[in-house]
């Protein structure tokens, strides 16, 4: 059963990237990534990770998802998108070669086998518990430095978006011929302003 | 039914912590103030910035050293005091730099959360450097990334929002190797702590080529993260690029900051390999930081701009510093500080002069902010100036007395002795390989002095210095004064980061 | 006065910061003061130093980064004192015939750096402390070359600048080497020259190391082939730029081979004679050759510089107090007579911007002083006794024979080819009929040449005929040098050729 | 039965996957998608580790791993919104002024 | 004694300097004057210093020390023996006598300052040659009179350079050049022998080397021989270095005089009678039996030059060398005493026949070609009689035991090669000594006898100052009257050369072998009368045959000397200097620079400043890292 599901599984998360990796179409692709999501999420259930598989759900279907659908249609990039790919030989060879080193170094001994676990679950604690147990002793600073991380993310994202960006302080855009004068100018007028 | 967790707050020991939290608390404070009163002038946070970073620095002197905290998750040793130092000091430099002439000069001095922004950055670095466990390392160093994709890109311009989104594109690449780095350990050894790492591989024992392959694999995949941050050939090709794109101080702060940082985890996560003896680590790491080095320096030969060409030059500074990193003593690595802590000075020194001459339209190239030909003759018009730029690529080059020069001394040492100490000829190969670099380096920074000092001026278009202001002047004399003088601190501070180095074992 | 090296030593970077408060109206005559105040204290130094004594004097140690045994570690002794001597003399005139009038507090000012850094380099008795000096000593010659030279002066200064400093890059690295082995033995860092001395190096070590200096000094010197640099940089200098550097830095190759390589590698310096003296004859040959193809007097005198500096080398790898007092005497009497050459040129070409030979012709009838001048110093320059330049040319030749006679017959063809390109120049420039009639109007020269190349002159001759004062403090120090190559030589070929002076062996 | 290398094997898979998508994208926003083909790649090696070793710190891992993820997202689009607005365009191959 | 030893070295000294204070202003009498007072003290001196070595013996001071280093220790000393006083006496006088007659000679010159200064210092350093008691300080005065000869041979430095066929030594700067030049050349032989000498007998001091001869091995004392030879040999134009001579006929003819008659030239052979204890060490009979041979060559190979030469002082010139090679024929033979008693002899009669030449180009407005001149006899009787005197004297004219000084030096020269059994030798002497008879009084009688060829020019002719001739006086009484010291000569010098006797049998046919010598010597003079007394008959079809063409080309050994020394010396220079130095040297030099670049330029390229491109490059180092790891991995395991 675990195996077909498995192979059930990887097949369509393969199938479904590679339609992400491959389409032309930005929705088709963006469809296809959410899919894939969704089937790793059973993986994660899959591997006793239940609640990894539930924020799996929860940020990549329900928020990145919803926040690519609002930058797809921001860009106006639902239509097919003309890409030049001079060297697909190239990109498909280095991927390749760079899955078959991955394979072997995979599929090569592990000599970790039969290492003691640093942290198993604790005893009779459903998952979700488990891992609560784990992040908020051992891994709260993570889990706090995350939360500064996703403050800065949204800062920055809130600056970047912003109006404020639209123009710009830092450079005066000098298309036609100058002088030094009207640059010295433009410089001086600028402090002026300033004061 | 789950047992309740007794946690003492001693063994917790969140003095560990302390420093990156002041700063934490910091850019809370900068987002606080300014929530509650706009318009407020950005020298008041410039000086609140010093002044959070100068606590922080305090703090970081008071850590004890190899002391864990929280569960064993926070180490404080050696080389993370300090690297925090370095990167303290260089942001307590890097911030005034934005008290240019005029108050609206520039884009990103005008959001209060720049200095917010900076502030996490700062904590991310320094989390980075404060722990082994490879998950905080992750977080920290995208707390920081992420940070400084957003700082790169406020500056903008058009060349800043490229430099960010090339930047930013590559990182996330970057990172993806890294958590493969992440898993071929994990997977290997069962842990993601280093110092378990470091206990499992030594009780395992790598011998033979089938053991050897999954921690060589994540050396290697670790290797392309690091080596994307420092900044190592064929990871490299962003530096250029952003350095170009960013403001002159930004671009000199990344030539220190996020690569010490990203240093102390190599020194962390290849020290593993290098204390058991696994010598095609050090060979890879070798070699490509004798690739990154020379291709560097070939490039930074062609540049016809000043910055882009301090950033070859950065590139082609951490691949020296990385073949050291590779012999794992601990001469090699303090001089890896060392070298660091004298090289900064100069560094933002010389990013901090192309600061001061920033205009706001390109006057000398259709694209470039800081073309050879505008320095020419500069001696003429800016006879002070021009001294000190040049004092500055004198030390960049390794011309004794200055600065760079007894890092290098130092650094090139440690190499010698290695292979005396070994006996293997081969690392005196790589100490010449290093000089000749630096010969060939010496190129590039004397061009810029042959044009200050022995060309006429060409362009009509005369230098001006609009930026300068009496702030940007004091940090300027303090770099240069620190870039001349070195001679006479260099002995406390080898005294002091030998002695971090090494009572942490590295 | 103890800390005179001190004084010495920081009293011209003093007078060069202090120098841009100077008024450019006044810059020169401040030089002038400057100098010959310096020259004054080096002349003291000569006085107050104790000529009986073989070792440093004036030793001062002031340990700078201890932990690295880095200090600053001063001292003069025989070999040492009279290049100082000569530097702060060359720097003197230099400054007074200066006849530049662009920029002029600029390269007053680099000059007296310059001076710091070559003084430096002369009494630094720590490798690192010899290496910044070394090394910084580029940095001003570089700007002088770069900004007051000819055409090609920016081609000529880099070039200059990177050659040395790659060969001396690697020379550092045999340096940290040294120190490494000093502290492998003795537990300490140190790179005190003086510790270095005591150190017993395995034979591989001290070949390869022997090589790593080599190409340091070989490049300054310039031995062939690195000597390409030199008629470039000699080529696009300013006359004071070509003083200072055939004077002085050239010397500091020669300095480093008889304080590094001699003394710290008796047994590889005495294996690697032969390769060494073939490249030094192969360079008094060829650049003698090449001199004599010349159109440009400059080019001439420079390229001679290279062919003299050949013999200097033979002399100091003759192993012998005889060869090694008369390389180091040559030294002082090269530095004085190609820096007297060099003015010679450079006031011929303020009057007519050319260097070229054929411009030129039956000088001696417009201008005779300058020809008589000139006449002495290429007399001087061809070895003529009773001129400076014999008595160690013939002091090197003669110690060297004690190697190789062969090699001492072709190095001594220096004597004959000397005279045939310098003949040649002289007479294609002074004699004949004059043929330009540009040269007719020419002035002889005036009180401000006069006034630096008489001394030279008289230095010349005096020292010609009596070296004496100058002979003993070095042959003092040389003696007690071959006496401790001797003993520290560890194979029997080294002990038998390097040869200890009777005086010493009676001491024994 | 299915081990842990099926897993790592189907991690290294769909990792290539998000490698070659990264690499042949000219879209930025479709580069995005293929960067988090990566990240998710290493989750499900990640967890499948943790199962095996009965270890909590993978799960940890890719628990950060999927907050990372989200704030890239946030940052690389706020990039992405400022590049369409001053360039009109996603295409990568249009930023290409700084090169050399 | 000290005293005046310094009075006779440096009072020329002095002179030199009270000269070269003129030496830029307008001709000044004084100078002359004060500078050949100064050489007549100094003749003076050296006269009673002679005497004092004749009754009480050899002076000897160390003035000061000169250089000192490692064991080498030289000193100024100056030695006055026999043989050094011998040839100060002579020195000072023959300068003296020149010094005066310049002062006529050069009354036109407008160097006329600067030409006494030089010449004193000539004297100077010859006196420094001679007095010097160490094989350095004899360096110093040879170097020193080499100088003083490049000075004085360019001394009309402004002529201009002319082809070889007008003017056979190009210039005067030229043919100074040369002279240093290929003196230096032989100067390198004679360090060599220096160096040699020091290292195996630990000093320069002669006393201190000649003692140690004895202990020295086979193979040095024969390289040291050689070696001083080789110095002798530049310095006395032996032939392959003797072209320099003929061209120093440039410079102004006391300067020939003095220098290239006289003093100098003959410095070579005082070094071989100087170090006569080496020379007549058993090891190296065969290099003294080289010497002797070469000087033989010479002798006959400089008189067939002369035969046909159409120079006045040239004549004189190539009789100089052909005299030289007696001396060294002499020495070399083992007879010093009589080498050295020629030396002194040829000093005062060639002296005083290059001052009669000057006489006569003084009359004849430098005219050298003595095909121009002609009945000269009337119009300068004084000069004809100094010539014809000293012409006399260089052809060893005279019969038992009565005659010109060169009939006794000469003769015994002749006859010692008799007595070495030389057969060859002393053919060859004696057919040379035909030969300086003919061409001597060829030139006396082309010169004074006959008609005046310089009629149709604007030359009118006249003797010389009378003070002059009366100058010159001394000279020519010594020519003639120098021979009858020969006995006492000998004795004089002997106390310190090794004596010389003739055998019993050579002894019993001395008149014969006289007689021989003086019948070719009047052989050649009739000849000569015969051919030229009646003036010039030109033989076209003589002078263009190859053997007249031959010696009046020198053989053509200058044109040989320019063909395979100076023009492929020139072109190898060139060569080096544009082909290895620039382009090979200097362009890998450039090239390694300029490799760098290029490979900069080409990494560039990588840069292309496009984000795929770089991701992929990212990928590709991910790719090369793997096979750098393999590598390592393999190296590593290989070491171990």
């Amino acid at each position: 059963m675990t195996t077909f599901a498995f192979y059930f599984f990887a097949t369509l998360i393969t199938l479904l990237f590679l339609v992400t990796v491959l389409s032309r179409n930005v929705l088709y692709a963006m469809t296809a990534l959410a899919a894939g999501m969704v089937l790793i999420s059973g993986l994660f259930f899959m591997l006793d990770a239940a609640f990894l598989g539930a924020v799996q759900l929860v940020v990549y279907v329900g928020a990145v998802m919803a926040l690519y659908s609002f930058a797809m249609m921001f860009f106006d990039a639902n239509k097919d998108i003309k890409e030049r790919n001079g060297s697909a030989v190239t990109v498909f060879l280095l991927g390749g070669a760079i899955a078959v080193m991955l394979v072997v170094i995979f599929t090569a001994p592990l000599i970790g086998q039969g290492v003691a676990s640093l942290y198993p679950p604790a005893e009779g604690a459903t998952n979700p518990q488990a891992v609560g147990l784990v992040l908020f002793t051992k891994y709260l600073v993570p889990f706090e430095v995350a939360a500064v991380m996703l403050l800065v993310a949204m800062i920055s994202g809130i600056i970047l978006a912003g109006k404020k960006m639209d123009f710009s302080l830092s450079v005066v855009e000098a298309t036609k011929s100058i002088d030094s004068k009207t640059i010295d100018n433009m410089d001086n007028t600028e402090k002026k302003g300033d004061k | 039914m789950l047992e309740p967790i007794s946690v003492s707050l001693e063994s917790l020991n969140l003095i560990t912590l302390s420093p990156m939290l002041i700063a934490i608390g910091g850019a809370l404070l900068i987002l606080l103030i300014d929530l509650f009163k706009d318009n407020l002038d950005k020298t008041m946070y410039v000086m609140l910035t010093m002044l959070i970073l100068f606590i922080d620095i305090g703090a970081t002197f008071s850590l004890n050293i190899n002391e864990r905290g929280f569960f064993d998750l926070m180490l404080v040793d050696g080389i993370s005091v300090v690297s925090q130092l370095i990167i303290l000091v260089t942001s307590l430099l890097f911030i005034p730099l934005a008290l240019t002439a005029s108050n609206n000069r520039f884009h990103e001095y005008s959001y209060p959360e720049y200095f917010a922004l900076f502030l996490f950055m700062v904590a991310g670095l320094q989390f980075m450097v404060s722990t082994d466990n490879l998950i905080l390392i992750f977080v920290g160093l995208e707390t920081a990334s992420l940070s400084l994709y957003t700082l790169i890109a406020m500056h903008n311009t058009k060349g800043s929002h490229e430099a960010a989104i090339k930047y930013f594109t590559m990182g996330a690449m970057a990172a993806g190797f890294f958590l493969m780095g992440s898993v071929v350990v994990y997977a290997t050894t069962g842990s993601v702590e280093l110092y378990e790492v470091a206990k499992i591989l030594q009780s395992q024992g790598v011998d033979g080529l089938s053991s050897i392959i999954a921690p060589l694999g994540g050396a290697v995949l670790m290797l392309v993260a690091i080596g994307f941050k420092v900044s190592l050939f064929p990871f490299h090709m962003w530096t250029p690029d952003v350095y170009e794109g960013s403001s002159a101080p930004m671009a000199g702060y990344m030539s220190i900051v996020p690569k010490i940082a990203m240093i102390v985890v190599a020194m962390r996560f290849f020290g593993i390999y290098i204390n058991l003896n696994i010598e095609a680590v050090s060979y890879l790491i070798i070699i490509v930081s004798v690739i990154t080095m020379t291709l560097s320096n070939m490039m930074a030969l062609v540049q016809k701009d000043v910055k882009r060409m301090l950033a070859y030059s950065s590139i082609s500074h951490a691949g020296f510093v990385m073949a050291a990193l590779a012999l794992g003593t601990t001469k090699a690595n303090s001089s890896i500080f060392l070298y660091y802590g004298l090289f900064m000075f100069t560094n933002l020194g010389a990013f901090a002069m192309l600061w001061i001459s920033r205009h706001k339209a390109k006057r000398f190239h259709g694209r470039y902010d800081h073309p050879y030909e505008k320095f020419s003759g500069m001696i003429s018009a800016h006879p002070i100036a021009a001294v000190i730029m040049a004092i500055f690529m004198l030390s960049l080059s390794g011309i004794p007395p200055f600065s760079v020069f007894w890092g290098k001394l130092y650094l090139i040492s440690s190499v010698v002795d290695f292979s005396a100490a070994t006996g293997e000829s081969k690392y005196i190969v790589l100490a010449i390989i290093m000089v000749l670099n630096s010969a060939v380096a010496a190129y590039y920074y004397l061009k810029l002095i042959v044009y200050m000092f022995l060309k006429p001026p060409v362009n009509e278009l005369n230098l001006v210095y609009t930026n300068k202001s009496l702030a940007l002047a004091t940090v300027i004399g303090f770099l240069v004064m620190a870039t001349i003088l070195s001679i006479f601190y260099v002995q406390p501070l080898m005294e002091f980061v030998t002695y971090l180095v090494s009572s942490s074992g590295y | 006065m103890e800390n005179i090296l001190t004084v010495l030593l920081f009293f011209p970077l003093l007078a060069g910061l202090l120098g841009f408060a100077v008024h450019k109206d006044s810059i020169r005559t401040y030089g002038i003061a400057v100098a010959s105040i310096e020259f004054l204290l080096s002349l003291w130094l000569w006085i107050s130093f104790d000529m009986t004594h073989a070792g440093f004097q004036f030793i001062e140690n002031i340990p700078l980064i201890s932990d690295f045994g880095i200090s600053y570690y001063v001292g003069v002794d025989g070999i040492s004192l009279f290049i100082i001597i000569m530097a702060t003399l060359m720097t003197l005139i230099g400054i007074i015939a200066l006849n530049i009038e662009k920029d002029i507090k600029n390269l007053i000012i680099t000059l007296l750096f310059l001076e710091v850094a070559m003084i430096g380099v002369f009494v630094s008795l720590d490798a690192i402390l010899f290496y910044l000096f070394w090394e910084f000593s580029l940095v001003p010659m570089l700007y002088i070359i770069g900004a007051w030279g000819g055409e090609r002066r920016l081609y000529a200064a880099i070039k200059f600048f990177l050659y040395t400093f790659a060969g001396s890059l690697i020379m550092l690295i045999g340096m940290l080497y040294m120190a490494y082995a000093y502290h492998s033995i003795s537990g300490s860092w140190s790179f005190a020259i003086t510790d270095w001395y005591a150190l017993l190096l395995p034979l591989e070590v001290e070949k390869w190391l022997f090589w790593a200096f080599f190409l340091g000094f070989a490049i300054k010197v310039p031995m062939f082939p690195f000597h390409t640099w030199l008629p470039y940089a000699h080529g696009q200098a300013p006359t004071v730029g070509s003083v200072i550097l055939a004077a002085v830095l050239l010397k500091m190759g020669t300095y480093g081979f008889v304080r590094f390589s001699l003394p710290m590698f008796p047994d590889a310096s005495v294996m690697y004679i032969t390769p060494v003296a073939i490249l030094a004859i192969i360079m008094i040959i060829y650049t003698a050759m090449v001199a004599y193809a010349q159109e440009d007097m400059k080019q001439t005198i420079a390229y001679s510089s290279v062919s003299h500096m050949g013999v200097i080398i033979i002399g100091t790898f003759a192993m012998n107090a005889e060869g090694i007092t008369g390389s180091i005497f040559l030294m002082l009497s090269h530095g004085i007579v190609s820096g007297a050459l060099f003015l010679l040129v450079g006031s011929i070409y303020d009057r007519r911007h050319t260097k070229l030979m054929s411009e030129f012709g039956g000088l001696a009838s417009v201008m005779p002083k300058y020809a008589v001048i000139y006449g002495i110093m290429l007399m001087a320059s061809v070895g003529l006794p009773l001129t400076i330049g014999f008595v160690g040319e013939y002091l090197a030749l003669a110690g060297f024979y004690k190697i190789s006679p062969v090699m001492t017959l072709l190095a001594g063809t220096s004597i004959i080819l000397g005279a045939v390109y310098m003949l040649n120049l002289y007479k294609r420039t002074f004699f004949g009929p004059v043929t330009n009639d540009a040269n007719l109007k020419l002035e002889d020269l005036d009180g401000k040449e006069m006034a630096a190349l008489v001394p030279l002159v008289l230095i010349v001759i005096w020292l010609g005929v009596y070296p004496k004062p100058v002979l003993v403090p070095i042959d003092n120090t040389v003696k007690a040098l071959t006496s401790f190559m001797h003993e520290k030589a560890q194979t029997k070929e080294a002990k038998a050729t390097i040869l200890v002076s009777k005086t010493n062996r009676e001491k024994k | 039965m299915i081990g842990l290398s099926h897993y790592l094997v189907l991690s290294a898979i769909l990792f290539s996957i998000g490698l070659v998508g990264v690499l042949r994208r000219k879209n930025l926003l479709m580069l995005f998608f293929a960067t988090e083909i990566m990240l998710n790649a290493a989750n499900v090696a990640f967890a499948a580790i943790s199962y095996h070793y009965n270890d909590l710190s993978g799960q940890m891992f890719a628990f950060f791993v999927v907050a990372v993820a989200a704030s890239e997202i946030a940052v690389g689009l706020g990039l992405l919104v400022i590049l369409y607005k001053k360039y009109g365009t996603l295409d990568l191959d249009e930023f290409t002024v700084m090169r050399g | 004694m000290e005293n005046l030893l310094y009075i006779a070295l440096f009072s020329p000294l002095v002179g030199s300097l009270f000269a070269a204070l003129f030496a830029m202003s307008p001709k000044n009498i004084i100078t002359g004057i004060v500078t050949s007072a100064l050489l007549l003290i100094s003749f003076i001196a050296s006269a009673i210093l002679f005497e004092h070595v004749m009754t009480v013996g050899a002076v000897h001071v160390t003035m000061m020390d000169w250089i000192m280093a490692g064991d080498m220790l030289i000193p100024f000393g100056f030695l006055v023996d026999q043989i050094s006083v011998t040839m100060m006496v002579v020195v000072t006088l023959v300068s003296t006598v020149v010094h005066i007659y310049s002062i006529g000679y050069m009354d036109h010159d407008k160097s006329f300052n600067r030409f006494f200064s030089y010449l004193s210092a000539f004297v100077f350093s010859m006196m420094v040659l001679v007095m010097s008691d160490n094989f350095l300080g004899l360096f110093i005065g040879w170097e020193g009179v080499g100088v003083c000869s490049w000075l004085l041979i360019g001394f009309w430095y402004h002529k201009e350079d002319v082809s070889r066929d007008v003017n056979p030594s190009i210039s005067p700067s030229w043919a100074a050049n040369e002279a240093f030049i290929m003196n230096r050349i032989a100067d390198l032989g004679m360090l060599i022998g220096i160096f040699i000498l020091y290292w195996n007998t630990g000093s320069l001091q002669y006393d201190v080397v000649f003692a140690a001869l004895p202990n020295l091995s086979d193979g040095i004392l024969v390289a040291a021989a050689i070696a001083l030879f080789v110095g002798a040999m530049g310095k006395s134009a032996q032939f392959p270095l003797h072209t320099w001579l003929t061209d120093a006929m440039e410079g102004p003819t006391p300067v020939s005089a003095l220098i290239h008659a006289a003093t100098m030239v003959t410095a070579g052979v005082f070094l071989i009678i100087r170090a006569n204890p080496l020379y007549a060490m058993e090891a190296v009979e065969w290099v003294s039996y080289f010497i002797a041979s070469l000087g033989t060559f010479v002798a006959i190979f400089a008189a067939s030059m002369a035969l046909v030469c159409r120079d006045l002082k040239r004549i004189i010139a190539f009789s100089t060398l052909s005299q030289l090679g007696y001396m060294f024929a002499a020495a070399g033979l083992g007879a010093y005493w009589i080498a050295l008693f020629h030396l002194a002899a040829h000093a005062f009669f060639k002296a005083l026949l290059f001052l009669g030449a000057g006489n006569v180009m003084h009359a004849m407005n430098d005219e050298l070609d003595i095909f121009k001149m002609g009945g000269l006899k009337k119009v300068m009787r004084w000069t004809y009689l100094y010539m014809g005197l000293a012409s006399l004297a260089l052809s060893g004219i005279g019969i038992a035991g009565v005659g010109l000084a060169g009939y006794f030096s000469k003769d015994a020269i002749i006859e010692t090669a008799f007595n070495e059994q030389n057969y060859i030798l002393w053919i060859i002497l004696i057919v040379t000594a035909g030969m300086t008879a003919f061409y001597s009084f060829r030139q006396v009688f082309l010169t004074f006898h006959g008609s005046k060829r310089y009629a149709d020019t604007e030359i009118h002719p006249h003797d010389m100052y009378k003070y002059v001739l009366i100058a010159m006086s001394p000279l020519a009484i010594l020519a003639v009257i120098a021979g009858f010291f020969k006995g006492w000569f000998e004795e004089f010098v002997t106390v310190l050369l090794p004596a010389y006797k003739m055998s019993e049998e050579t002894h019993h046919i001395a008149w014969i072998l006289g007689l021989v010598v003086i019948a070719f010597a009047v052989g050649g003079i009739v000849l000569a009368y015969i051919k030229y007394n009646k003036g010039l008959k030109r033989n076209e079809e003589l002078e263009n045959s190859l053997v007249y063409r031959l010696l009046s080309n020198q053989y053509y050994i200058p044109q040989l000397y320019d063909k395979i020394f100076s023009k492929p010396y020139a072109a190898f220079s060139r060569f080096s200097w544009l082909t290895l130095d620039q382009k090979i040297v200097d362009a890998t030099v450039d090239g390694i620079g300029n490799m760098i670049k290029t490979g900069g330029d080409n990494t560039r390229k990588i840069q292309t400043g496009n984000l795929s491109d770089y991701l992929r490059w990212m990928a590709r180092g991910v790719v090369l890292l793997v096979i750098v790891a393999f590598i390592s991995h393999q190296l590593s395991q290989g070491a171990n």
